[in-house]
């Protein structure tokens, strides 16, 4: 088995008397995707901001790399190699690219270069846009842009809260993609509400259900999880 | 995007603007010269050249890291006693400036710590709060500030060889701290540290994510900002020869503030050209007390009206607010 | 009942719905498909009001709605429950019904029908102290139908109910929806959801890129599940 | 107990409840604007004295009798708060983080209405005093208190649980609310949102004036006031939670007290210092206030 990049062991997270996160124990190795579903409200996105350091923990260890990381703050662990996004697209509107850009590279200990960045930019669909104020973007564009500064960083790990969430479904499909190559570059670890795309990404996907642990496994065998259907799924022809 | 492309951007972009630089760099030293025979003439230009180190300050606060301290005259103030006091109980006056700009940059470094939780008008609201504690603490220190009577008499510092420097000398000097003002804040924007400010001002939360210490730019914004604002105090309190608890009340932050609004925030000669302006009406105005008063009322709200977007949101050119995809980008803001 | 002829909404460059044609006649469910993007809520929007079309036409009941101001468009009988459930969330479930119900103006039947909304979603009954933005998404939903309903609307347009919610929830947000068809209510349900759309809708749209791809009875539909497919 | 210090206690129960129920209604005012329209008026205090201003005016110039001059000063409040909206309020209702920009806004009214005041009733007088409402004295045992503050404490508390009753039960009331809430929500469910901002903003600069007049009938006044009066409200706002009545309410009658007792035992200046250190710790530590849900 190749290394453990990500271990959350018993992570709870309260806000006053509602338990948004009970004791998610969570691994995730080196190169793998791992995807995690669940409806609006099931704690995914509580989840990724407690490992990003947006939000501190009530309880439980967080590890990346070798590491502990928990209270440390999102630009520790950002320079540590664990970057995100957000679940809404969030660029620096009034800024170019270029400038969005540059912004990514100034406190990035290991960023690439400029070959790197114009290949990477290439590679993303998105280099003819340097000059192009960002808020001004389609959405698709505005999501390449923010890989692009992501990427740019060099991460180890990068957590995607809903890719593809507002896209078309041509833009889908372009997304998915993108998405598919770049599991050959970073380790990826993609939040999503439905299995659509979870389904042709993930390597193992960890079903979120009310703040639990509800099901974790490949796929397939989640799609077949008893467990799964009576909670989640349903009766498929409801 | 490398180190090498960005320090040839860097000298290119100071290649444009040294020729402005150049012209302000001429004017700040010529005018109050050219004007040493009318005395009053000279003193609203020295005026204004201190109005020119605060706007300068206030903008790389509130025009790059998208800040509004309602407090920077208060900072100001804090420096401006302090250089006074230690004058008076025998410093040299030279001394007593960086001494008492460096105090008020570590005060307005403490008092800017409430920035870190609090954003946009919760912010100002507290900046707003510190101000009035601020100047209710110039008046209940009385053995230090003498209260609401103020300070009156405070003499030109002293010349290196005997007596008191001369009026239109420490225009010069004025001069020379309004051009340095400036420098120093072109170099702030186009360093490392420009970017991270402005990263801080567009959206602090995902700055952070990009691995900046957002904390630690907002003190070193509040550190070098108040620093403007103390140098300008020190070198206020004897130029004016008085100062009071009203020297540095909330009306001042209002109008440094109004100066930079008014000029373009987040530009470098906006807020120059924001002082150059106003500085001089409130001369022009000065018999009609009161009057003065109102017209700076309706200034801010022709300023709010003009532009009600950028307020808040830092800088929004208004050119690019114009083009078609950001106002469909509004409008479908607006629709949701 | 509703028209809706040559609608076309735009947000500046971005053209969102483009001479779009449907038509709902009463007590019909009426169901539009189509993926994220694809127009509908802008369509709904329109109808509501909160968005101005470029052109088009609505009508509503032979009025042409464009003329009429958004608030005053429930008291013509067509109720909104738009994307996002459009709740009061640090209102109570029963002060959100009441909200839903003073377009009537009527105490006696405003409270008549909050106890039909509790009969058909019973679990909001026991939660009508609580604050709506503490329920389960699935409960909010309920509330947001509930409300829907509370003006007694002769059209309750619906915008992507299902959305986020586990598709457990999402078959009984869609048995309730057959409940109230029932009634002869008059429902256009705007989706993203196919599946739950066909088990609903009597007429199906089938949208894409702002226009209409495919028009069709919903048991014509399903007997042919690679259109839906081919399409989606 | 000893009589005089009956007399002590029983007097700073009146005076924090008369400060107490003034401080309520300006904050309540202040609140409701902030709540539907997103408006932190720190022009709250200029307004407060207009009211006084007016009301000294239309009594002591004009020899108008003080409940017909309360009653006239609230009304022109109406006018003057339409005249405001079309004119400024009105530009900012779809500008993204518009409470910044109506901030400064009010900052700016602030400055106007201080410099006309100082220059046209500045001139006339320092202290301002209104004739009574009602005259003759009061014996709560042994401790006598002025009919006229008697009269001022029930109207003020009068106005307050009116206004509590229409934002909780009357439809007005949850349509301002549903407004401030979600506002494209409320308009799909029938509220008239511009309508409504207009009536709120109308409705909180009515209780102000209220506050004003009250004010100034109970008690004589300077022009410093208004800027004292613009931090309180403020205070009152930010502890209670902005948008909360309630808070309003009770954060306003502790305050009152607060200002009775410190009075007392210390200065006016101490009082002033608490609600701005209690304002500091509030906005750091909990920003959306003591009462937000």
């Amino acid at each position: 088995m190749t290394n453990v990049l990500l271990e959350a062991r018993g992570v709870s997270k309260r806000f006053g008397g509602v338990v948004a996160l009970k004791g998610i124990d969570l691994v995730q190795h080196q190169g793998e995707t791992l995807g995690m579903i669940g409806p609006n409200g099931s704690g995914k996105t509580t989840f990724v901001n407690l490992i990003s350091g947006h939000l501190k923990g009530n309880s439980g260890s967080i590890r990346f790399d070798g590491r502990s990381i928990e209270g440390r703050n999102p630009y520790q662990i950002a320079q540590a190699g664990l970057t995100r996004t957000y679940q809404a697209v969030r660029v620096f509107g009034e800024l170019t690219v270029r400038e969005n850009v540059g912004t990514a590279l100034v406190d990035a200990p290991s960023a690439l270069g400029q070959d790197g960045v114009r290949e990477l930019a290439d590679w993303l669909r998105i280099g003819h846009r340097f000059d192009a104020r960002a808020g001004g973007l389609t959405l698709l564009e505005q999501r390449q842009v923010e890989l692009l500064m992501r990427l740019v960083q060099r991460p180890k790990l990068i957590m995607l809260d809903e890719p593809v969430g507002g896209l078309s479904s041509v833009e889908v499909r372009v997304m998915i993609a993108i998405l598919a190559e770049l599991k050959s570059r970073c380790t990826i670890f993609v939040i999503e509400h439905t299995m659509k795309v979870i389904r042709e990404l993930a390597d193992k996907v960890v079903v979120l259900l009310a703040g639990e642990k509800l099901a974790e496994g490949p796929p397939a065998d989640i799609l077949a999880d008893q467990r799964v259907i009576d909670r989640y799924l349903g009766n498929i022809d409801a | 995007m490398t180190d090498s492309s960005s320090t040839t951007s860097l000298s290119s972009d100071w290649k444009k603007i040294a020729g402005p630089l150049g012209a302000f760099t001429i004017l700040a030293f010529a005018i109050p010269a050219l004007l040493s025979g009318n005395r009053y003439l000279a003193f609203v230009a020295g005026i204004t050249l201190i109005h020119i180190v605060w706007t300068s300050g206030m903008n790389l606060l509130y025009g790059y890291t998208g800040l509004m301290p309602l407090m920077f005259a208060g900072i100001a103030g804090i420096s401006a006693y302090f250089a006074v006091d230690l004058t008076a109980s025998g410093w040299s006056f030279w001394v007593a400036l960086p001494v008492g700009a460096l105090a008020a940059s570590i005060a307005g470094t403490i008092l800017g710590l409430p920035s870190l939780r609090l954003k946009g008008f919760y912010f100002t609201l507290c900046s707003l709060v510190i101000q009035t504690v601020i100047t209710l603490g110039f008046v209940y220190f009385a053995n230090l500030t003498n209260g609401d009577t103020g300070i009156s008499q405070i003499p030109l510092p002293a010349a290196p060889g005997s007596g008191t420097i001369s009026a239109p000398a420490f225009d010069l000097i004025l001069a020379a701290a309004a051009v340095i003002g400036v420098v120093v804040l072109i170099a702030i924007t186009r360093s490392a540290l420009g970017k991270r400010l402005i990263a801080i001002r567009e959206d602090d939360e995902l700055a952070e994510m990009l691995g900046i210490n957002v904390t630690r730019y907002k003190m070193t914004a509040f550190f070098i900002g108040s620093l403007f604002a103390g140098v300008g105090g020190a070198l206020y309190a004897p130029y004016i020869g008085f100062i009071s608890p009203r020297s540095f009340d909330v009306l001042i932050s209002m109008n440094i503030w109004l100066m930079v609004a008014f000029g373009g925030r987040g530009t470098i000669w906006g807020p120059v050209a924001g002082a150059v302006i106003l500085v001089p009406l409130s001369f022009l105005l000065q018999e009609y007390y009161t009057v003065k008063d109102v017209i700076y009322g309706l200034l801010i709200i022709a300023v709010i009206v003009l532009m009600p977007g950028g307020i808040a949101s830092g800088l929004k050119r208004t050119t690019r607010a114009t083009e078609p995809v950001a106002a469909g980008a509004a409008e479908q803001r607006g629709a949701k | 009942m509703l028209e809706i002829a040559n609608l076309t909404v735009r947000y500046g460059a971005f053209l969102a719905v483009d001479q779009l044609t449907m038509n709902v006649a009463p007590g019909e469910i009426v169901g539009v498909v189509g993926p994220n993007g694809a127009g509908k809520s802008s369509i709904v929007k329109s109808v509501g009001g909160l968005v101005k079309p470029k052109a088009g036409s609505i009508m509503f009941d032979g009025r042409d709605l464009l003329t009429v101001p958004t608030h005053e468009r429930i008291n013509l009988g067509l109720s909104i429950v738009p994307e996002g459930r459009g709740l009061f969330p640090r209102m109570s479930v029963e002060e959100n019904l009441i909200i839903g119900g003073d377009p009537l103006r009527d105490k006696a039947r405003s409270a008549r029908n909050i106890e039909r909304c509790f009969e058909l979603f019973p679990i909001l009954k026991e939660r009508r102290w609580q604050a709506a933005g503490t329920l389960s998404g699935g409960q909010q939903q309920m509330v947001a139908v509930s409300m829907g309903l509370m003006s007694d609307p002769r059209l309750l347009v619906l915008d992507e109910p299902s959305l986020g919610l586990a598709p457990i929830v999402i078959g009984e947000i869609g048995a309730a929806l057959r409940t109230l068809g029932k009634t002869g209510l008059t429902v256009a349900l705007f989706e993203q959801n196919a599946k739950l759309t066909c088990n609903v809708a009597d007429r199906i749209y089938i949208l894409a890129s702002g226009c209409v791809q495919h028009h069709d009875r919903a048991e014509d539909l399903m007997k042919n599940p690679e259109i839906l497919d081919h399409l989606m | 107990m000893s009589n005089a210090n009956w007399i002590l206690f029983l007097s700073t129960l009146s005076t924090g409840l008369i400060l107490g129920s003034i401080f309520s209604l300006v904050a309540a005012g202040v609140t409701i604007v902030y709540g539907s329209i997103w408006m932190p008026n720190a022009a709250n205090g200029q307004f407060f004295l207009l009211a006084a201003l007016f009301g000294w005016t239309l009594t002591v110039s004009w020899g108008i009798h003080p409940a017909i001059a309360a009653i006239l000063v609230i009304g022109v409040s109406v006018p003057l708060s339409y005249l405001l909206e079309v004119l400024l309020i009105k530009r900012f209702y779809d500008v993204p983080n518009r409470n910044i920009s109506y901030f400064v806004l009010s900052l700016g009214i602030t400055q106007i209405l201080a410099g006309v005041f100082s220059l046209t009733y500045g001139q006339w007088s320092d202290q301002f005093q209104l004739p009574p409402l009602i005259t003759g004295i009061t014996f709560i045992g042994p401790f006598p208190i002025a009919n006229n503050r008697l009269a001022v404490l029930a109207l003020a508390i009068a106005i307050l649980a009116g206004l509590f009753l229409l934002l909780r039960f009357h439809r007005y009331g949850r349509a301002l609310r549903a407004v401030f809430q979600n506002r494209d929500a409320a308009a799909l469910r029938g509220v008239n949102v511009k309508a409504s901002y207009s009536m709120s903003f109308a409705l909180g600069n009515a209780v102000i004036f209220a506050g004003g007049i009250l004010f100034a009938l109970a008690y004589s006044f300077d022009l410093t006031v208004a800027w004292t009066m613009a931090i309180t409200a403020f205070a009152i706002m930010i502890i209670g939670g902005p948008g909360s009545v309630l808070g309003a309410v009770v954060i306003g009658m502790v305050f009152g007290f607060t200002q009775a007792i410190v009075s007392v035992v210390a200065s006016p200046t101490i009082a002033a210092f608490s609600y701005l250190g209690a304002m500091l710790v509030i906005l750091l530590f909990k920003p959306s206030g003591l009462f937000a849900k």
